[in-house]
């Protein structure tokens, strides 16, 4: 991939503002512990969210190669705040394809502009990766729903005010059939947060949702009836990509500094980086995150083209996030002991980046998708 | 190694203390900001803590393979408390061999019972690996010597009642051979300390000695004059494999919750445990530390019979804690999002393995030892 | 594993001709179409077939442990060769276990002076690994049993003079438990062969075996009815450990050769082993074979001393031949063009060694024996 | 990289040319032991050859990416006969730059009809990857120049029409900058060659070329005296992208083989597919493959931009082989002991695409480039 001048210059501004601003204060948000919703406004208002969306609702109306370049920029600065243009230009899209006019005039230039921010609601706590099997409980009662059940790993649930959430509207034995989406609007009644221990991507406040008779009305239902499930997979695709591309935005930060290490400090009288017990490992992590970095993108040119990408997406999403672990490790180790301290921001990398190795589907569920798209239903044992 | 019956008595005992005391601990004990002297006189109290030691100075005059199982057992329950027990051991034997009478007699003792803490200090800011570079100066003054200098890196800093300095009697051009080593007690006027922010192993209070003008008696002087690095130096290949040993008792603890968990845990109305895209990589994960456990246990053995074993020992070194590390990303991994929360101890053993990737020479001086050892000064570059 | 003095005398027996005599014609060997029976007899002369064996029947009486230490020595200089301990001490083992006395007292001492061999016949066309599901059949008829079907995949199927040969007497639904091991000897009408185009080990002469009216005397039966399956594969745990360490021998000698290459071979005016790009992988590799070498000989110990051991030997077999054809590869590469040319031993270890990443149970096999130690049913999906 | 409709046209002719032509006689040409002529010249035919040269002589006037697609393409049917192509694509590029316009004229509309093939000549016995060090002579003799010395390790020694010879017009203190280029026309005297026994890629014909008293007139002389060794550095760059995407073709097609077996054969009752064992390796090597493709395109269209691209292509050129090797292997293996005899290709790709973990700069030259491109002189040693 070889940016446009138009992207160059997007890039430009995004990396600007990822090593002047984000990443001198990547620890000090983490000790925070909080999510900093100024910032949020700050990359609206310099055009770093929203990038692939319709310029009438206050996007750039660029592709989404473009959002995978931001993305990029910004997580070399902080992995966890390049998560949130990843939301919006996510959950922006599905908005767009199903809500009523009048909720998407209304909350994706807030989404965009930073004010605002959606989660996305699937995961339950028996469910994991077996998102078919969803319980939450939504009874039609005249013009509205009530939804009765718990969402839990969900992201932003901490900080979200706008919320998607699938729901059973359909029998249990329907499986992904029965499922259905709902938009829930900012100050919805009945609505219970929790915000979990993690090891790391603290500030984005991963936890439970809990609903007790949340009303929603009929026409916030996105999409058909039973059609929910449907709908989010596409999205994942796109968001695959656009993760494993934070990732080797983290991952070229942590390079970057351990190249400068290994050629300041001084061992056995010459710089470390003449080693190439130092020098090698870092060069096959360049090298390994240089590889992922244009699958991702190849990625998103298809989606661009219109192509099938799923298969792609999945290899990006497993590959990104482990291969960024283990560069970042080796990093870490290059800085000895300096490096296993909270001076330097790569143990906090590290924390970060493996919550992805997690999330939105682990490297197995990656791995089942990649084989079932070559063997088809050989590949499926349940 | 298949454990004799006085080693599988012991053995059962560490085991014991360390399953019901220790493991239930672990988390909490990364919080707390100092050495737990309780614990430690509880181990004393078992005859965990002399294992290789003489019985005439209230040891059990075991072998080094003895102590091994014990400190393998314990870093089941504790990476870092089991590094009491090769603490100890390494460190009177260092006295008993060198240290006049009078210091072997009041302090030995005291270290058997887990009541007074001794650090090793010899690593300096300009040193790392390169330690023959002392520059800590001990200038003689009538009976005494004048200590001026720092040390860093120094485990137990923070805690350690005594100290086993290494200083420069001789000129810089000496090298390795003007360093000569003296006992310090705690409370001697001049020394003062700092704790390091450290990623993992926080009870032991990694940080820096402060030496201003620290008057030490000459008769706390051990060894002869010139003779200190050497001293120290004798033990170090010994303590490698019992630090692969630690490495493998925490591994070999994620190992077993994970395998509990992917026997319990059902996704696709199945143990997980039946996808081999999860069993296989615990199963791997098994295979290597096993592997490297025997390697430690048979470089401990060569020790025992009196044969050369510094390449088995950097092996073990290099091997262990690396290995250790990236199986216990896996078993975090097998548990799911959860096992990214801070509930469950496998972020703490990654972060508490890896110090030991760095600490007592890196992988990279460990291969750099092997290569030496198989030909020679052709192998070295500087 | 520190061997005894007379592990250490029978070890530089077999070092000494595995060095001057399988060395220096291993890759002629490679060449042959037929096992080399002179090789075979001089090694039944030096003693090293029947290690393992009593001493009533020519054997050595030693413990396995020394079996092994033959074996990995055999190994060093021909990987192939280095199979027929394992398969004399292994297959004259079953026949005193279960064969009648006739059998025992004519053919063994023949298999220990290297003058005849035998070939278990156990895996089918439609079988593989799932070993329990065998079709050949043998029908009794009068004294006689006659058998019909086809083996394939055996091991010295072109050379063998004799066989154990697994036939279904009882139905199949009976599984393993209807299956009945025949002593067959060659020149028997009816049976015919044919040898397979492997990529190595071809001194083995891997093969087919057709059984078309074969008739073989009631009397020849090894075994009761429908013990057969269980006899054999009380071997195999122990076997397993053995394999790992022809691997490691294999594996050593590559190693040993690349560390001379890399003393002498000079590139911008030094040694290359002085590149730690050079050095290291080779340390690396130093490392994991004697990690591994360490664990099969414990799993030899663990059989010695009639402990459970079907765990580490799985592991050894899902380890040693991977890790030895990588290492040996790595060899290989040292020695940049040279090493790629058929002059060098390492093309024809790994052919031959990889071999043995599919052979008697493939490491998926392996992993899922593993993960069943450690799990139970909750491992097995089938 | 998505192809243009003109290079989804060709890619759908090399792809048919590949699967149809090359690929059913892959292992017999190498049973032939001998370069096929005729299937140059159908490449040449079918427009295969050239992609990237001028229309006016006998090229495509495409782009280095079009050239990139054959070459996979070509390659998942023969990796050595998708050799040719990289050939004359490289070295036609250094005579149009280089050689007078006669020559060009001449030559390489002959090479790219697969008339002729051309041989680049570099490296020495004494040479490897130290290129500058070169010691063939080229002395001055009137409007001549004389040749004498020894190429070794030359690609398509044995079956070259034309060559391009670096020579020593300087003094050996001279280094890299003595050096020279000569074209050296077909049928010219003092030429003799030799063969090598290697393990791969035999109808390549790597050998050596004697040059005893070979005159060459000085118009020949290749660029400015002394200048010969910075051109084709430049084009190793090209090459190395070319390279990698050889070895992508290869193992894709290993892996293609690999899925369409997990499909088709069963165990346990179901297609091995299912087992998760088998699986999941296949997925990652197709991850794997498909992120050092999109690099190699990547790297390709950087060149095609006029942009730097030392490191990118230093990246495949280390990546892709290796990553094939150890794809191809796990493919083999999935195949069991079937995939370990003759019968199945696999073996023969490991050992042709090992050769390029070797060939044209192994991969430790390659990670010292990525070292130096990014911490400059502070990587260098030597």
């Amino acid at each position: 991939m070889i940016p446009t001048e138009d992207q160059s210059a997007l890039q430009e501004a995004a990396r600007k503002f990822s090593r002047e601003v984000l990443l001198p204060g990547y620890q000090q948000r983490e000790r925070d512990d909080a999510w900093d919703r100024e910032l949020g406004r700050e990359m609206g208002r310099l055009g770093l969210m929203g990038t692939d969306l319709p310029e009438e609702l206050g996007g750039l109306g660029q592709d989404s190669i473009t959002t995978g370049i931001i993305s990029e920029e910004l997580a070399y600065g902080d992995f966890n705040v390049s998560a949130l243009p990843v939301n919006v230009s996510l959950n922006a899209a599905i908005l767009m394809r199903h809500a009523p006019r009048d909720v998407i005039e209304e909350c994706v230039p807030q989404m965009i502009s930073g004010d605002k921010i959606m989660a996305i609601c699937l995961t339950e706590p028996r469910g994991g990766s077996d998102a078919a099997n969803l319980q939450l409980k939504a009874r039609r009662k005249g013009d509205d729903f009530v939804l009765n059940g718990e969402k839990t790993s969900i992201t932003f649930a901490y900080d979200a005010d706008l919320f998607l959430v699938f729901v059973r509207t359909g029998a249990p034995e329907d499986g992904a059939k029965g499922v259905s989406a709902f938009f829930i609007p900012e100050g919805t009644k009945g609505i219970t947060r929790t915000k979990f221990d993690d090891v790391g991507s603290r500030i984005i406040g991963r936890g439970s949702l809990f609903f007790e008779d949340v009303v929603v009305p009929a026409r916030y239902m996105l999409g058909d009836e039973g059609r929910g499930f449907t709908q989010v997979m596409q999205g994942f695709d796109y968001s695959r990509a656009l993760i494993a591309l934070q990732c080797c935005g983290a991952a070229q930060a942590s390079l970057d500094e351990a190249w400068a290490y290994s050629k300041e400090r001084e061992a056995f009288g010459r710089p470390i980086g003449q080693f190439q017990g130092v020098s090698f490992p870092l060069a096959e992590g360049e090298s390994n995150i240089a590889a992922i970095r244009q699958l991702s993108y190849h990625t998103l040119a298809l989606r661009e083209a219109g192509l099938e990408h799923t298969k792609e997406a999945a290899m990006c999403k497993w590959m990104g996030p482990k291969t960024a672990f283990d560069v970042i490790h080796q990093c870490l180790l290059t800085l000895g002991h300096y490096g296993w301290t909270h001076e330097t921001p790569h143990q906090q990398r590290m924390r970060d980046v493996m919550g992805l190795e997690i999330g939105d589907g682990t490297a197995g569920v990656m791995k089942q998708i990649i084989a079932r798209q070559k063997i088809g239903r050989a590949a499926i044992q349940y | 190694m298949i454990p004799d019956d006085d080693q599988k008595a012991l053995g059962e005992a560490a085991r014991k203390f360390s399953r019901e005391v220790l493991l239930p601990g672990y988390l909490k004990r990364d919080k707390a900001t100092c050495w737990d002297r309780d614990l430690a006189r509880e181990m004393g109290g078992l005859g965990l803590l002399g294992v290789s030691l003489p019985e005439e100075v209230g040891g059990l005059g075991e072998r080094s393979v003895t102590l091994g199982i014990v400190t393998e057992e314990l870093g089941y329950g504790d990476y870092n408390v089991s590094q009491l027990p090769i603490n100890v051991c390494l460190n009177a034997s260092i006295l008993l061999r060198s240290a006049p009478k009078h210091i072997v007699e009041e302090w030995v003792p005291q270290m058997l019972t887990g009541d007074k803490l001794m650090a090793i200090c010899l690593t300096e800011p300009r040193g790392g690996s390169d330690a023959a570079n002392i520059q800590l100066r001990a200038h003689r003054s009538g009976d005494d010597y004048i200590l001026n200098g720092e040390k860093t890196s120094i485990t137990f800093a923070g805690d350690a009642d005594i100290f086993l300095v290494f200083a420069r009697t001789g000129t810089v051009e000496d090298g390795a051979k003007g360093v000569t080593a003296f006992f310090v007690t705690e409370g001697t006027k001049g020394i003062s300390r700092s704790r390091f922010d450290d990623v993992g192993s926080r009870i032991i209070g990694r940080g820096s000695l402060f030496f201003e003008d620290v008057v030490v008696p000459a008769r706390n002087r051990v060894g002869d004059e010139g003779k200190g690095f050497t001293q120290v130096m004798q033990g170090f290949d010994y303590s490698r494999a019992l630090l692969g040993l630690q490495a493998c008792g925490a591994a070999q603890a994620s190992l077993d919750e994970a395998w509990a968990y992917a026997k319990e845990r059902e996704a696709f109305g199945r143990p997980i445990g039946q996808f081999q895209g999860v069993s296989f990589p615990l199963a791997e994960g098994e295979s290597k530390i096993a592997a490297i456990r025997q390697l430690c246990y048979h470089t401990l053995e060569l020790r025992d019979a009196g044969l050369e074993h510094t390449a088995q020992s950097a092996m073990c070194k290099s091997m262990g804690p690396e290995t250790a590390f990236n199986v216990i990303h896996q078993c975090l991994l097998t548990f799911g999002h959860y096992g990214w929360t801070m509930e469950t101890a496998h972020q703490q053993r990654m972060r508490d393995v890896m110090g030991q990737e760095i600490g007592d020479g890196t992988a990279n001086i460990m291969k750099q030892i092997i290569s030496r050892s198989r030909i020679g000064r052709a192998a070295i570059q500087y």
